[in-house]
């Protein structure tokens, strides 16, 4: 008689494919996945806790700090935000350049996805197609903003700093090779055999699973239900624009995989219309330079970042300080689903799995 | 809809709750006792069927626990609020409603110290677990 | 021309001579030129394989637009070398829980079962340490025999990853055997011959890569099955078994596994330029040189593949084999020995 | 579909194997930073005029500076300057605060050191040839509370004169009723130690003073009735 027994093994925090310091608790029966735990706080900065001792202009830095992949879009939300609570009505160019910037970040946190999961399922020459191409918009935030990374560029009631002359013909040639470069992950990865293999009908997670699990953003979209804040509740001038919302339809890897492809079309359709309609004029809007807004006020505001519904939470006090901030962080609560869509799966989909749902430990964590 | 909505919480639940109509929220003030049976109301009938956020504010004397119910894709959204008493923080779990409120709630029990009844694993998630106190609190002090 | 091509042959035997004039009989005679020949081979494979990490690091860099190594040397060239240093150097780290003993020989038994593999490679004419009647199958059961050596790895590791990937390990070299050997198996019916020279002979007029198109092809897959080479290197599997079997290995012992893992790479190329490309026939080069020059070609397609493709999942992978590969090497077998029939 | 996606994705790798890296190669080559470009903070002290703005601004305390006043004239001038670059976000808010612009990111970006300190900017001008007010030079070690305090100081005296002159309306701000303000004003008297004690309240923490003054109203209803 042969005794089996399950295997624990700890997937992270110190592990080649967990994005950071996720740390999934699995139990293995061989390769299949048994039940997986999934343990965080491994990068906790307190966020929460920092943003009730600065005051709301000392705080936008830290919101980068967040999804640090999309550097734009958390501090974008932080800030229309902060605008709501105050009520102040951003410039029509501030307004352009924020919606540029924000598709720009969500390309460029897209193409790292693509190539992270490239490499998570070894191979690793996409990843370097994908960071060659992404390194394009890094350099355009870098002549906009001065910082590549982690920039800090949106103000509250505005931007910054006007767009550099050298920005319109880099973004130009970028959005005129942005169909080559898909093509070429397209030809490389989609279009993959091995890659179609392990993707699909791998960790699927159903539409009514999705919704009560509170997953959000492309993973959401995978499973087939076309919610987009950009759609459902134009925030800045989204409603100006002409843009489909992608959906999949069974909801598996390949699903959530096809989403960020299409997605990166979409948002450089987005990028060409405004470039386009880009008004002449102020890039912010006049705000006091001690930030008060009246007690007791309070806003949950949400924007569509690259990772799924990003929202803040903000209550005054009537202090130049807010009172409370929460930050609604999709990666926290889309990882809460990884058990879910890995169990009874094999580990090599569990590894996947993670690499889809796309998780950004600086956020999940905070 | 949020007309209907409105009707059937004050025939329901008159007195117990208030009900204001914000521009951004249609904003519930309720009490810690009867959220649950609220929440499921709102789910089942109404069909509510997405926990967008939940998060629990530190008002001195008391605690609040903020949650923002979606209906997607149609997107009809329900600011629901509770207040909790600061020496007795305990409020009803959410998690077999909404799955996503598991996660979350451990986030607000690690930060701020409110006890969700009813929650199955309800353990911090963030900070580590021979961890002390509740930073998020008022009171709290860093060292 | 013709001293180039005889050479090593026309060394060989001024040694044998040599020792025989200072009174040593035949017999021992032939053990010491065999031990040198051993000695030969082990400094061929491992300058060998500093000239193929290099290269596949450089081949990696540039399908990755990337440099590769470029600063030790012209092209970086020394970079190996350096690379080797270090791990010589580096400390030898053996943790506690590990089972000491099969730990430490484990390296040791791969790189082996790699060099033992070499015995039977015609690098020339008449160039073979021994040219045995069943060459081909010498070769087949000892290269199996590196499954053990990974097992042993990955048990005395005791870490469950390297456990796993032992585990792995063992289930995709035993699947992958089978349609190796009868991949092979199509050759050695037409040539009539298990024997390394006589499949050379074989293929004077037309190399079996055009009369067995199908066999190697699925050669090529199993070969790189078997020496757990992306899009196959589960047993290693980086990204998911953070090195699987290799885990616990750090500096020189680590290195045994790397050096064995290309030592199998170029014994398993060589093997295929002898038995699909007409091993070291070719014009004007001496005959030593056509051999590792066709075995070279067949590893940059190695590293070509490794590069450009994702890691097969497991499953897929043992059904690939059992469903696909198989099937179909027992049909290529039986057209063969139906064409044979045929044209007898 | 059968091994043809496999094919594309091998033409597309071969086709880079033959086409031209794009690595740079750093430190031979030099990145090509543009205008914008943070670096390292620089602080011009010519343009400084010890404002404190940057200070207030920066969400990180990386900088901190100390100050001194002039004998004659009482311009303020900088005594040291620190920018504590480990703690830096390079967040650009100190720069768009600084009225003069004497705060600019360089395009210096190499700068690894071994010890945290060395990454620590500190600048201490030559003052020898400045006559320095005595007072303000103790003061100026304790750079920017200091001044606060200062400025606590000025306010408390304002008020003290606010309430000599008008204590109705001074002290209205903390009690609701003009008659208690007076009746309050008449019991604090000429106690010079009370008054600034009210005073310094009032500025302090308003809530606070309401209360004792509440207090204070009470104990000596008391007292009139006892």
């Amino acid at each position: 008689m042969i005794e089996s027994d399950f295997i624990t093994i700890n997937v992270g925090p110190q592990h080649p494919s967990t994005h950071g310091g996720l740390h999934a608790e699995t139990v293995l029966d061989g390769e299949h996945i048994v039940d997986v735990k999934v343990h965080l706080g491994y990068v906790h900065r307190s966020v929460e806790k920092i943003a009730e001792s600065r005051t709301y202009t000392q705080f936008i830095p830290y919101n980068s700090r967040l999804d640090y992949l999309a550097t734009h879009l958390p501090a974008m939300g932080y800030c229309q935000a902060v605008e709501k609570l105050l009520g102040v009505t951003v410039p029509e160019r501030a307004e352009y350049i924020r919606v540029i910037m924000a598709e720009l970040s969500r390309i460029a946190s897209h193409m790292l996805f693509i190539g992270s999961l490239a490499i998570d399922i070894g191979a690793t020459t996409g990843l370097i197609y994908c960071f060659r191409d992404r390194e394009r918009i890094m350099d355009m935030f870098e002549m906009t903003s001065g910082q590549r990374l982690i920039a800090s560029y949106m103000r509250i009631g505005g931007i910054a700093e006007d767009l550099p002359e050298e920005f319109y013909p880099a973004v130009k040639s970028f959005l005129d090779d942005l169909p080559y470069m898909l093509d070429e992950y397209n030809n490389l990865l989609t279009g993959n055999e091995i890659l179609q293999a392990r993707l699909k009908n791998t960790g699927i997670l159903p539409a009514d699973k999705a919704i009560a699990y509170g997953v959000s953003g492309p993973n959401l979209r995978a499973s087939g239900i076309a919610y987009d804040i950009r759609k459902a509740e134009p925030y800045s001038i989204y409603e100006r624009f002409d843009f489909d919302v992608p959906i999949g339809s069974k909801g598996d890897n390949w699903d959530r995989f096809l989403m960020r492809i299409r997605e990166i079309e979409e948002s450089a359709k987005i990028i060409r219309q405004a470039l386009q309609d880009l008004p002449e004029g102020e890039i912010r809007a006049k705000v006091p330079r001690i930030i008060k807004p009246e007690k007791g006020a309070e806003v949950y505001h949400r924007i569509e970042s690259s990772k799924g519904e990003l929202g803040f939470y903000i209550v005054s006090d009537g202090s130049e300080k807010p009172y409370r901030l929460h930050v609604r962080a999709p990666s926290f609560i889309n990882l809460g689903v990884l058990p879910l869509i890995s169990r009874g799966g094999k580990l090599q989909d569990l590894i996947a799995n993670i690499a889809t749902l796309d998780p950004v430990l600086g956020e999940a964590d905070r | 809809m949020y007309q209907e909505l409105k009707e059937r919480l004050l025939k329901n639940w008159d007195g117990k709750i208030e009900i204001n109509e914000g521009k951004d929220f249609f904003e519930i003030i309720t009490q810690s006792e009867i959220l649950f049976t609220l929440m499921e109301f709102l789910k089942k009938e109404f069909g509510f069927n997405y926990l967008a956020n939940l998060c629990g504010v530190d008002y001195g004397e008391k605690f609040t626990m903020v949650y923002h119910v979606c209906r997607i894709p149609e997107n009809l959204k329900v600011c629901v609020k509770a207040d909790i008493p600061r020496d007795n923080p305990e409020i009803d779990s959410l998690t077999c409603l909404w799955p996503a409120a598991d996660f979350q709630e451990r986030e607000v029990y690690d930060l701020m110290g409110i006890v969700f009844k009813g929650h199955p694993d309800l353990k911090r998630i963030l900070l580590p677990e021979d961890f002390e106190g509740h930073p998020l609190r008022k009171d709290y002090k860093a060292v | 021309m013709r001293g180039a091509e005889t050479f090593f042959i026309d060394l060989a035997r001024l040694i044998v001579t040599w020792l025989e004039k200072q009174g040593m009989s035949p017999l021992v005679a032939d053990i010491v030129l065999l031990v040198i020949q051993f000695i030969c081979i082990a400094a061929i494979v491992t300058v060998n394989i500093i000239i193929l990490i290099w290269l596949e690091r450089k081949i990696s860099g540039f399908i990755q637009q990337r440099l590769g190594p470029n600063r030790l040397g012209p092209w970086g060239i020394f970079q190996t070398i350096a690379d080797a240093i270090k791990l010589l150097t580096k400390e030898d780290i053996i943790p506690s829980q590990t089972d000491k003993i099969i730990f430490r020989t484990a390296p040791i038994v791969f790189i082996v079962i790699s060099l033992m593999l070499y015995v039977v490679i015609p690098f020339g004419d008449g160039m073979a340490i021994v040219d045995l009647n069943m060459g081909v199958l010498y070769f087949i059961s000892v290269g199996s025999l590196g499954t053990i050596a990974l097992l042993m790895a990955g048990w005395g590791s005791n870490n469950k990853w390297s456990l796993l990937g032992a585990m792995r390990a063992v289930a995709q070299m035993i699947s992958y055997e089978i349609p190796l050997a009868f991949s092979l198996l199509g050759v050695i019916m037409i040539a009539g011959s298990l024997k390394m020279s006589d499949i050379i002979a074989a293929q004077n007029n037309v190399w079996f890569v055009f009369l067995q198109p199908v066999a190697f092809i699925t050669y090529f897959i199993a070969a790189t099955a078997e020496l757990n080479r992306g899009p196959f290197d589960m047993p290693e599997a980086e990204q998911e078994l953070t090195a699987g079997a290799y885990t616990e290995y750090s500096g020189m012992r680590w290195a045994l596994f790397f050096l064995a893992e290309y030592t199998n790479l170029f014994a398993v190329s060589a093997m295929a330029a002898v038995m699909f490309f007409g091993g070291w026939q070719g014009p004007w080069l001496p005959s030593w040189l056509w051999l590792p020059i066709k075995a070279y070609i067949i590893m940059l397609v190695f590293f070509w593949l490794k590069w450009t493709l994702p890691r097969i999942r497991m499953d897929h992978l043992m059904s690939f084999s059992w469903k696909v590969l198989i099937p179909v090497t027992l049909v290529n077998l039986v057209v063969t020995g139906c064409v044979l029939q045929f044209f007898k | 579909m059968w091994g043809s996606g496999i094919l594309k994705g091998l033409a597309i790798t071969l086709k880079h194997l033959f086409e031209w890296d794009i690595t740079e190669q750093y430190p031979e080559e030099r990145p090509n930073l543009y205008p914008r470009f943070r670096g390292r903070l620089i602080l011009n002290p010519e343009k400084c005029i010890v404002c404190g703005m940057c200070v207030k601004t920066c969400p990180n305390n990386v900088l901190s500076f100390t100050q001194a006043r002039l004998k004659e004239g009482k311009k303020k001038v900088l005594t040291s300057y620190t920018i504590d670059h480990q703690y830096c976000m390079f967040c650009n808010l100190c720069v768009e605060a600084c009225p003069t612009g004497g705060l600019y990111f360089s395009h210096d970006f190499e700068w690894a050191a071994f010890n945290r300190e060395d990454i620590k900017f500190v600048y201490e001008p030559d003052l020898s040839h400045l006559e320095l007010a005595s007072d303000d030079a103790e003061a100026g070690e304790k750079g920017i509370r200091a001044s606060k305090e200062d400025k606590n100081e000025k306010l408390i005296n304002a008020t003290i004169i606010a309430i000599r002159k008008n204590p109705a309306k001074a002290l209205g701000k903390i009690l609701n009723d003009e008659s208690e303000a007076l009746k309050l004003a008449e019991m604090i008297g000429e106690d010079e130690n009370k008054l600034r004690k009210m005073a310094e309240l009032i500025v302090i923490d308003k809530e606070k003073a309401a209360k004792v003054a509440r207090a204070f109203l009470v104990k000596g209803q008391k007292k009139e009735e006892g």
